[in-house]
């Protein structure tokens, strides 16, 4: 709802020269800017890709932050280390909070899903024989498979040292949307997929 | 080709074929690609101005049979299944050719050869038509963008995966095992004598060494142990001190004449 | 600037209860959600987070992702993926690009989009199906897909040679801007744009 001010002159059209932009206009992209930006982003970088005045600019983000503050949602526009930058209003911490912890993360850092994948293929497997295919020790990996239910001990393997043998569980399964193991592809599957046909 | 320097970009986005017909005969082609036998097809059929219901059986598989025989000359690879329709083509136009069975009833329905091949086209084409709109729709989603990352991601740093990710990954490990196996063999392997000539060198020549970035710099087990062994040699024979600026602190060899 | 409805009785404050959230105050909780998720959130998973009946959020999304319409600025609030999200506007599309210096993402290759359209449509579908409508090898088109995470296996077929079969993904809906699978206009939709040739 931010006041439309018309400076565009109408008759200039056949000059080659830029069209000044209205500020709802300036105002949107400083707000679609401001909120893909990976950091707190400043004036000066918000006028630069904009091609206008830095004070333009700067007298065009001050209003959009009040106008974030007018409507009291559930962001904000802040300045902060040098820059501008959405975030969440305090008000609503709690509830972001229990967002975050609630997370049912189904997502695997990629040292998880390398020892995921030497579980599912090389079942049951133990873990000197997995840190034999990485290469790295996996014992956090498997902790945090474990705590995702998507492996499961498999009993101790009858050779020196007993060590716990691993696999993958039911969770496993319906996860990755599988019948059961013999519905895991195979290289084979996807062999016709490699061929050189690009 | 009847039209003379006829110009003719296919479809969507020059995704396919580009065509620049030069002279009567001779096709001259910048190729894209055909999506695929029934794709060039239907191209051709358009190109006709021929009505799918009623396809001139014999000029569209002349000029299908032509348009393989350029790709040829061009040393396009031809793949199989555009010859695979080549021959039904053929085989359509040649039972269109044979004489109605005297013996059928006079009030018998006689399949039109061509029907098998139009129920394709026509069901190819819907897919087409699929195809266009996600493209569209692709178009319009590349111009909206989601936030950049917050603080909250950064303790998220994990991938969603598929079963093509696990296979794909299992593979990778396997390569990897075979590469190192594969260096492990091809490096020779450096004497004791040699590790000890080479310490002695980086000593001197720089006054100290710290010892853990030099076993880093190693890459088999036994060139650790080696250069392990080596430590302890030249420690004791040479005039060189461990010595360890504070607890914990790396542990730095030192040629004892260099202050 | 979303009406405020006073509903919370001041009275009951002994009460063990929990007190019933102003719209007001479960509109700002939305969008803080919305905006932190960094994948389209579910109703479903915003009422769980704020413990509130799904349809009453329902109401409050939709509310919400109004007034972001009506305010016309940088952002907007669409239903994607089975889930919301706050996205920029299409119209900011050329400042937003100069900033991440993002050329149009690579397009897909003809063959892919058929091969796509043809899983899109035909899920779960094995490779012979697919040749079989498209006339032609799709291999390296499936990989293409499967590298980009736009179609996922979906286990093999109980058939001869047990072909795996496929179907699209998450990604894929986020794509092309989907709602869900239903979103998809029907194929027989496009049978009316084929039979008038020529």
């Amino acid at each position: 709802m931010a006041e439309t001010i018309e400076i565009i002159e109408e008759t200039v059209e056949t000059v080659e020269e830029k069209q000044p932009r209205e500020v709802a206009d300036l105002s949107r992209a400083v707000e679609a800017l401001i909120f893909v930006a990976d950091e707190p982003i400043s004036t000066r970088a918000l006028a630069d890709v904009l091609e206008e005045e830095r004070d333009l600019i700067d007298s065009v983000v001050e209003e959009l932050a009040e106008s974030y503050e007018e409507r009291r949602g559930g962001l904000q526009i802040r300045q902060i280390a040098g820059g501008w930058q959405i975030s969440t209003r305090t008000e609503v911490h709690e509830d972001v909070r229990r967002l975050l912890k609630s997370r049912p993360s189904a997502k695997l850092s990629l040292a998880a899903l390398e020892t995921l994948a030497v579980i599912a293929y090389k079942q049951p497997v133990t873990v000197p024989e997995i840190l034999e295919i990485r290469g790295v020790q996996s014992a956090s990996a498997i902790k945090t498979l474990l705590e995702k239910r998507l492996i499961v001990t498999k009993g101790h393997k009858e050779t020196v040292g007993r060590p716990m043998q691993y696999g993958t569980s039911k969770e496993f399964l319906i996860h990755f949307g599988l019948k059961d193991l013999s519905d895991l592809p195979s290289i084979e599957d996807f062999e016709d997929l490699v061929s050189p046909l690009t | 080709m009847h039209a003379e320097q006829e110009q003719y970009s296919f479809d969507f986005h020059k995704e396919t074929a580009e065509i620049v017909a030069e002279s009567r005969d001779e096709l001259n082609l910048k190729l894209g690609e055909f999506a695929g036998p029934l794709d060039l097809l239907l191209y051709l059929i358009r190109q006709e101005q021929a009505n799918i219901f009623d396809i001139p059986i014999a000029r569209i598989t002349d000029e299908y049979l032509n348009y393989i025989r350029i790709m040829k000359r061009l040393d396009i690879a031809v793949a199989a299944d555009f010859l695979v329709i080549a021959a039904q083509l053929i085989e359509i136009k040649s039972r269109m050719l044979l004489p109605r069975d005297p013996l059928a009833a006079e009030d018998e329905e006689i399949e039109d050869p061509r029907k098998e091949l139009v129920d394709r086209l026509l069901e190819y084409e819907k897919f087409k038509a699929a195809a266009e709109m996600l493209y569209e729709r692709s178009t319009i989603e590349h111009a909206v963008f989601p936030r950049g990352v917050i603080d909250s991601d950064e303790h998220n740093a994990e991938v969603n995966a598929t079963v093509f990710d696990i296979l794909t990954v299992f593979q990778k490990i396997l390569a990897r095992h075979k590469d190192e196996v594969k260096m492990e063999i091809h490096r020779e392997e450096i004497s004791l004598a040699d590790m000890i000539r080479n310490l002695k060198t980086r000593i001197f020549a720089a006054g100290e060494l710290n010892i853990a970035e030099f076993f880093e710099s190693l890459e088999t087990k036994r060139e650790l142990v080696t250069a392990f062994v080596a430590v302890l040699e030249i420690v004791r024979t040479e005039s060189v001190k461990l010595l360890q600026r504070k607890t914990f602190a790396d542990i730095i060899l030192k040629a004892e004449n260099s202050g």
